[in-house]
Order: C-alpha cells, then structure tokens, then sequence
C-alpha cells in the first residue's frame, strides 16, 4: 500500500532502495542512500550486503553511522577488510553496485567533488572540495554506479574536473580508457530520476516526482536535456518503507536533520541510548 | 627488525623525536582510531611544513590544517564526513589561510595502493582505478601505462613511505606488538610503509595475551619504534570497544571553525590551554568519558576467551 | 558477488562440477589445511591435463601428481618438506612417469604475488626476488623492466587466476563466510583470484557465529560457489585446533611412493577401494581419528569466546 | 664449559645458532637450522624472532613442526600472516637473516635447488629438485644470509641452475641486479665453516671441524678454493647447547633420524604424548 505522506528525503532514500537488487554486494555512502540500503535489504534485497569504505562488510548495528568507518559499520560485520584490500575486491569485479553523488555533474554523468575551478586555478580554486575519496574506485570498478545529488546549478555542460568517470565522452569510452564497471545506471535528484541511453551513453529524464514538471527539470539543466519519450511517475514509498524509515531514524538524523546552536551532551547521551535500546537486532 | 623489549616513550617525546619540521607522516584510523591525542601535541609543539600522506582524513586532518602544521597533503579526501565541511582544508587550499596546502590528488584505493607498494619495497602498484578522469592531468606522478602482457591501460602509482607513522589500536604489547577490533583502515600496510612507527594503544597487555588470538594482530612489533598508552586517544571520534563517538563535541567544533579567528579560539580552549591530553580529558570530565564508554559497550564489547 | 544462502554441495559434485578435465586449479593451505578429501576425489573422477598454480606443494602435490592428473605445475616447490623426497614430481618431471610435467617455474613470493595480482585484478605485479638467477631465463612470463620511477630493476610476474580453488577452513557458514586459525598461507587472496571458489570446512556454523569475530574472517562469502562439510579433510595433515599431523602414514606413503607400481598400490588400497572419503576415515579408525584429535587439542583449542 | 662428547649434526646446529645475532628477526628452515634457531633462542639471542614461510612468526610450542607451515608454527605466535605479507615484509627489509641449504653451490655462494640437468634439459633434468620455494625470496632480500649444506660433489665451479642469488659474478653484482640483501655470509657444512671475502665476495675456508684437514676440504671443492690465513677450529657446543638440543629433540628426530620400516600409530602417538608432555612452555 502506498503511503500518502512523506518528505521528499524520503522519497529519494526509497528511490535509491528501489535501484539496488536483491542479491548485490554494494558500496553504500553515509546518509541518504545509506537509508536506501536499510529499506532495501529490508524489502526486496534481502540477500544483498553493504559495505563501506573503511572495510566493514555487512555489519548490523542498532546504532546508526555517521561516517563511512564508524564503529557501526564493522559492528556485528560477517568480515572486516583493510581498505586497499576492500577496493581491490571492487575492482575485481565483486562489487556490484556503488551510491556516489558529486557537486557537478554532466550528461554522460561523470562527476566533480575535486573543485570548482571558475576563473580560478586547480590549486587555488574558487571552491575546493573533497576529493575523489572512493568515489573515483566506485565509479571505475563497480559493476553499476547509482548517483544521489541535487538537482541545481551542478547540472553543466563541462565540469571543472573528472572526479570519478561516469560514460566520459559515450560509448566506448569507459571500455576504451580500460575501466572495468559498467559506469552510472541513473541519477536521482530531488524532482525527478535520470537515467542513461544505452545507445548513446547520454543522461536522460526518465521519471518525475510528484507536481514537478518536465520544464522545471530542463531549467535545472545546463545542456540540451533529453527526455524519454514516455516519462513515468516515481514509484512513491509504500506505508512498509515509510515505516523502516522512521523506526530507523526516528529524528530524521540520517536525512540531514542538522542544529545549529550548541549541543547538551547529556541529551544527546539519552538520545542516543533511547535510540539504540530500542532497537533489535537479528543476526540471522 | 625493530627490535626491543620495552618501547615505551612519552606522547611528547614521540612527536618531538620522531615528527621534525618538515617531515611527512600518517595517520592511522579513519573516523575510528584517529590519534587525536597526536594531533594535539603536534599543536602543541607548532610543527610546520608537513607533508600528510593519507586516504581521506576528516576532523583531525582539518584540525592540524587549521593550525598551520601542513603544507601538502598526498591524498584523496578531506572533510568531514556527513558532520560537515572541510572548512579549514578549503582556507588552506582556496586563500593559503593560515598556511597554504598543496595537494597531491588521488583516490582512496590509489592513495591505499601507494602504501601497500612502501610496505612491499616495490617501487609502484598498477590499478585500473583513475583511468579516464582528470585526477592523473593533476598529478603527474601518477604514470598511465601499456600493461606489458595485455596491452591494457592501466594506471601506476608510486610507493609512499611516510616517515612516520602514528597509529592508534585497542590493545599493544611493550614490544608494539598491536590488535585492533573493527575497522582496519590500511594500518597494518601503514605500518610497514612507513620508516618509524608509533603506536597509541588504550591498554598495554601482556605478550602472553598477544599470543592468544595470534590471528588478530595487526601491527607487528618489528615495524614500530615507540609505544605510548593514551586511554581515549581517539576522543571525539570512535573506538571499537572502548568509547562511542562525542558527535556532540564534533558538531560544536563545526561552529567554530566556520572562522580561522573562531578556529584558533577552539584550539586555544581545547588545545593549548589544556596543557597535556590529561588536562583535555579532565576538561570534558569523568563522566562524559564514562558516558561514552557505556554507550559503546552496550553495543560491542571485544570477545573475552574463556581461559 | 556470489549469492546464496546455502551454497552446499557434495564432495563429488564439488569436483565434477567446478574442476572439468583440462582447467587449471590451486589448493588452499600447506602441511596444515590441505584438502586431501578433494584431491581423493580428483584421483576417483580420473581428472587429467590439469594445471596446479600454486607457491610450494607437499604430499598432496605429489600424490595426484604421481595419480597422473597433472600436466602443468605453475608454482616454486613440489617436495614432501622434510619427511622425504618429491619422488612422484621427480618421476613425472624427469621421466614423463605416469605423465610429463611441465613446470613454469618461480619462487614462493613471486607465486604468492601472481595470486595477489589475480585477486586484485591487475595484470603484474613488481618484485625484487628472482633478480640476478637464472628462474627468469627458463620462465618467459617473468618479465624483467626498469621502474619508471626510479630506473631500479624489478621482475613483474603476470596475475595468476585458476579457475577453481580448493580451500579449507576451521569453520564456515552456508554462505561460505570461512574463518581460518593458525596459518593461513595466501588463501584469502587465492579465494579472490579463483573464478570459482570450493570451500571445505570441519565444522559449518551460523552466520551469528562468524559476526562475533568479523576480523577473523578470512573467506569473503562472495568470493565462494560451493561448501562441503569435511571433517578431517586434510588428513595426514594438521588442522589448527582440530588435529594433529599424522606422521607414521606419511613415512609409511613414503615407502610406497618408491616406485609408480608401489605408489599405484597404496592408491587403491586408500582411494580407489575406499571408494569415498568416509570409506577412508573408516579405513583409518576412529580410535586413531580421536587421538590425532586429542594430540591437537593438548595442544591448541581455538579460542571459545565468553557470551 | 665445552661438551666432550657431540654429534656433527649437533656441531652443525650449535654453528648455525652462533651465527644468528641478538635482536634478530630470523627465517628459520626446518630440521638442523630450526635445532640452530631454538639453541640460540635460549643461549645469547633471547630477543630474536623465528619466522617460517608458512606466515607464523615468534611461534612457541610444546611441538616440533615437520614443515615450514605446520601447526606449531604457528601456536603462541605474536602474529600470523599471509605467505605474501610475510615475503613483502623480507624485501621491505624487516627479516635480518635467513638460513637456507642446496643441491650445488657455486664459490660466489649461488645456489641451486631446482634442476641437476647435467647432460640432459632443464625440462627433463637428470635430477628434478624441489624448485626455490621461499629459498631465492629468503636469498634475495634477507639481510644476510647463512647456509647450510653437505660438502660434497654439490661444491661446483658452475652450477646448473642459479635458484638463489649468492654473491653471483663478484663485488657489485648484487646491487647491479637490484638485490635488497647483502647476500650470504656463511656456509656451515658436516666439515668446516666457510665465509665470504669482503673484497672477492668469494668464499674461502675460515675454521674446520675437530679432526678434518685443509686438505681433505680442498678435495671436496671442484674449484680452487681460498683459504683463510688462519684457518680456525669451530667453536664447538657447550654443555648447556647440548643439554638444550637433547630436551627438545630426544630422540634425534629433529636432526634428520629416519626409519625405513612401517611405524606403528599408536607408538608414535605415546612417543609424541609423552615429549609434549615434558615440555613447558614460557609464554612471557
């Protein structure tokens, strides 16, 4: 049964949940798409593992990650990797699936978190980001790549900087410059879900969320979008999903629920403590 | 080998012998076993003109960015994490405030891969990672290349071998003979890379107990130089078994490092007006410390055998 | 990765299935963890033409060496260690007796590093064994080139990939999940280098069991296809806290393993009129099984965890 | 106090063991160089390490290993690693020495263990040996190396097959190679000690066993050896080595006794029981 109300957060944890296969291995970032993963192996991807970058692999924890080698994510784990270790194994070929997301983005889906350039330089740039972190080894090894990130002026005809390779310049491409995943799948935003030609490798609108227009994607859109000839309706969360999301996150932490002002650590300590006592775990 | 009985040195002196201004160094851990404690005398003694050699770092990298202790960072990421942004890395990089870094771009698995080939004595490691992207335009140590027996692409990237290594684990012998439960990060690689090797435990145990669970030990004796006991070491990040993330304590530092003016004061309070790590740990008091540990061991406890 | 809750299969399908005539194999372990179960099989299925990839062999090398299943060796050693002479490699290598052998030949490091390559899917990997002998003059796959980086001579060696591997572990869930005590030799990296992946274990636990020590896992899951329970697999050899090495029936294989007419006997007599590996467990006794058992356990027992 | 009375096997341990250094991490073989590690373990290298191939390093037991990856190997180890890790941790430099044996041996101390090939092919040699194993890792990147081998007809002018690097063509030809270790420094035979000229990098006679003559040596080498202007006597066992080796090894097994008869289960089953038994162990 579909839910009647739920936040657009929500809306794209579930979206990502829908991508993810059951039967996957995949390489699951801090957040949004982390939701993604607990609805899904709770739904239809049962038999799917997550892991992380700091080598955690299929870890179940009541408490919730705030990064991608928390305690949490090695708590209960079926086995613990040393990183370089984790990333060969993604690079051969084991890991079927990684959620990445990125500041800018173009039509062949290949990603900047490195920096916004501008008028500027590399090395002294206008905006400077992250970094690949593993989001490059994602983006080449993966069997398929899911991209999460907003729908906004990111949306361009050139990024400043090929952080992690989606289609590079099309077909081809990824085969010819030696990657070994298949490259992005789709894209999700928060109006709608991209996803990509397989003729011609190129980003299109796939399907919309509820009340937005094609127009309002295409003005979000740095390059002359193409958009399917059939354009769908997300499928939107059922009750089931909506209620993994709050019983998991009952304060919208994982969603991007933030405070600004200074925070009581003895409320944060009886928080957290009513948070992880109330959940149970089966170790299957 | 590194060869010695007793290895114990005090955290002041670890960082004094083994970190001279201008030396290149590691960090273990990743958001769990960052050597916290380390970064803090590295204030303390105003180290300058660090090379960091590193996956990703989050708060502690951008801790020590802040104060002025780097000028180049070979790495793959900085920031931190959901938490927020690497404000102080983008000062640095972006308007050289306080000081400015340079950056030696990489992936997480390259950046990984260049520390399993120092701890192999090999002079690079291929992967099929950064093929394609612009990270290898940015970085010319980086050697795109024709595999010799298929003729595939593929990517070279060079040994790092820090000159030291600060690693952080749960449980040491005097000889630094280290185990570590939960995540791994590259440490045991880390260790072998790099030419000296200190190591931050919680507890120091007996080797006897090293030898129980053989298969556990992560850091071998015979790569470290010095062994420092630093209970809560970690602090405001997590260690497995011992202490839960102070995600209160992050997200309030995040309020003052919006600033270089508001970072310095945080540093001032917590740093040097502390004194020691002590005098930090006896700031946020008992009780947050017993807080902490209780909300860990409720979840996870290291496995005590039966004798 | 590989899914599957339950991955079981049988001894026999085990081989029929995952090792066809022709392809190219590696065994787990060495003196201790030997899959001997599987390589009886081998001989009763009468599997021929294939290539054993592998760092150094011992009695079970021979022994399907001398069985004739074996055409190629791709490895550094085949010898019984200490308790005696290769002298089924010998006959096979020197005479062609009862099949010619070929032998790529490396060292165990390089070897080893041909499996490291293969599971980390990179073409080669750099060395600075093997400089300066002659193992490259007779091995053209050995490759010798001067690092880009430094201009220093290395050796790379091509990765190593077989299509199946045998390995056995203390304790394994039906997923495949392994956890390994005492040695490990490269298992965890043949597990990943291997196309297809056969995992035998003593005991088959829950996958509760194994999340209790996830740093002990030495066998992803998703690197195996298939799991059969063996226990006493790797006997006459060691299995860390299962059984001791029984000696006196490898001195005894030694006498028979004199001529192929003597070896030819002793492999009727334990395998062919065995008929099964239970067959030969029950050839052996249960009285002789226990105290193997009782030698071991003396000794070593893994680690129980307390609750 | 010297011992009376030993046996050349005992001498050939207690040779081996003088050569290992206090605070060594030391790759030890199985049988006679094991007998040399253990005595030196107890006597003047008490912070020495023992490592075997099989990846345990600082293993102690109640046991004796048969193999370089046996049980006991092993058992109370500090750490067990892969084969791989433990060969990358020698060429990084951390593994001082290694001890090693041969089939031939030629006067810059390259040995070989893989093919007599004599007037035949390396493909069909007259003898098949065993190959390098760890033997060309251990020869290449140890620290130094020592030897241990019989001094027989294996003493040749030209062996068939270099399996593990020696001093190979003379000075300077280690590092040309790009060798990490300095190469051998010792042979230890049934009959004498050689060593290796700092200058030739050739070996040259440095101390003899009780009763054997320079000459009986020299007919024994097939080239025309060096010999020290002051050949030494070996430093021969001390009660307290032979009391050593006589409680680990009580019935010689260890250095080399062999039955060629059926040997009963249940014999060497009370045999073991009882050595086992008497053993016990110091786990610091």
């Amino acid at each position: 049964m579909l839910a009647e109300k739920f936040t657009t957060k929500e809306l794209m944890a579930v979206c990502c949940a829908h991508e993810i296969k059951n039967g996957e291995l995949v390489f699951v970032g801090i957040g949004l798409p982390m939701m993604g993963g607990l609805v899904a192996a709770k739904t239809h991807a049962k038999d799917s593992i997550f892991v992380y970058e700091g080598g955690g692999v299929g870890g179940m924890s009541r408490r919730v990650p705030w990064s991608i080698a928390d305690n949490p994510t090695a708590e209960n784990a079926l086995m613990i990797h040393e990183m370089w270790r984790l990333f060969s194994d993604g690079q051969a070929g084991y890991i079927n699936r990684g959620v990445i997301g990125g500041a800018q983005i173009d039509k062949f889906g290949n990603l900047n978190t490195t920096a916004i350039i501008g008028d500027k330089s590399y090395a002294s740039p206008v905006v400077r980001l992250p970094g690949s972190g593993g989001a490059n080894d994602i983006a080449s090894s993966c069997g398929e790549t899911t991209i999460v990130m907003q729908l906004d002026k990111g949306f361009v005809e050139k990024i400043d900087f090929i952080t992690s390779p989606g289609h590079l310049t099309g077909p081809g491409s990824r085969k010819k410059a030696g990657l070994v995943g298949r490259g992005p799948s789709a894209v999700i935003t928060q109006k709608c879900i991209f996803r990509f030609d397989e003729q011609t490798k190129e980003m299109y609108l796939d399907a919309l969320f509820p009340g937005v227009t094609i127009e309002a994607v295409k003005a979000q859109v740095g390059w002359n979008l193409q958009i399917s000839p059939n354009v769908k309706a997300v499928v939107t969360p059922t009750v089931e999903e909506l209620e993994i999301i709050h019983t998991l996150d009952p304060k919208g932490i994982m969603l991007g629920a933030k405070s600004d002002d200074e925070e009581d650590f003895n409320e944060f300590f009886q928080l957290m403590k009513q948070a992880y006592e109330a959940v149970e775990l089966d170790l299957g | 080998m590194k060869s010695g009985k007793d290895k114990q040195i005090s955290l002041h002196d670890a960082v004094e012998k083994y970190l001279p201004n201008g030396s290149s160094f590691s960090f273990g851990g990743l958001g769990a076993r960052d050597p916290f404690a380390i970064a803090f005398e590295m204030i303390r003694q105003e180290k300058k003109d660090l090379t960091m050699i590193t996956a990703s770092g989050m708060d502690i990298a951008n801790i020590v960015i802040g104060a002025g202790c780097i000028r180049k960072v070979e790495g793959a990421y900085v920031w931190i994490g959901s938490v927020g942004s690497g404000l102080n890395y983008r000062r640095a990089v972006e308007k050289g405030i306080p000081v400015k870094v340079e950056t030696e771009e990489y992936s997480n698995y390259a950046a990984s891969l260049r520390f399993l080939a120092g701890s192999m004595n090999i002079p690079f490691m291929a992967t099929r990672s950064m093929l394609g992207s612009d990270i290898p335009k940015y970085n010319n140590k980086i050697k795109l290349m024709d595999d010799p027996y298929t003729g595939e692409p593929v990517a070279l990237v060079s040994a790092a071998n820090p000159d030291v290594a600060f690693i952080h684990v749960q449980k040491a012998d005097l000889s630094g003979n280290g185990q570590i439960w939960g995540i791994l990060m590259n440490d045991p690689t880390i260790a072998r890379a790099a030419k000296s090797v200190v190591i931050t435990c919680e507890e120091i145990v007996s080797t006897q107990e090293i030898r129980k669970m053989s298969n556990l030990t992560a850091i071998p004796g015979y790569t470290v130089d010095a062994v420092v006991q630093v209970p809560f070491c970690s602090h405001p990040m997590w260690t497995a078994g011992y202490y839960w993330c102070d995600l209160p304590f992050r997200r309030n530092f995040m309020l003052y490092n919006k600033s270089q003016e508001t970072f310095e004061q945080w540093v001032k309070e917590w740093v040097l007006d502390t004194g020691s790590w002590q005098g930090y740990l006896d700031k946020l008091g008992q009780d947050r410390l017993n807080k902490l540990m209780q909300m860990e061991r409720d979840n996870y406890q290291i496995p005590e055998f039966k004798a």
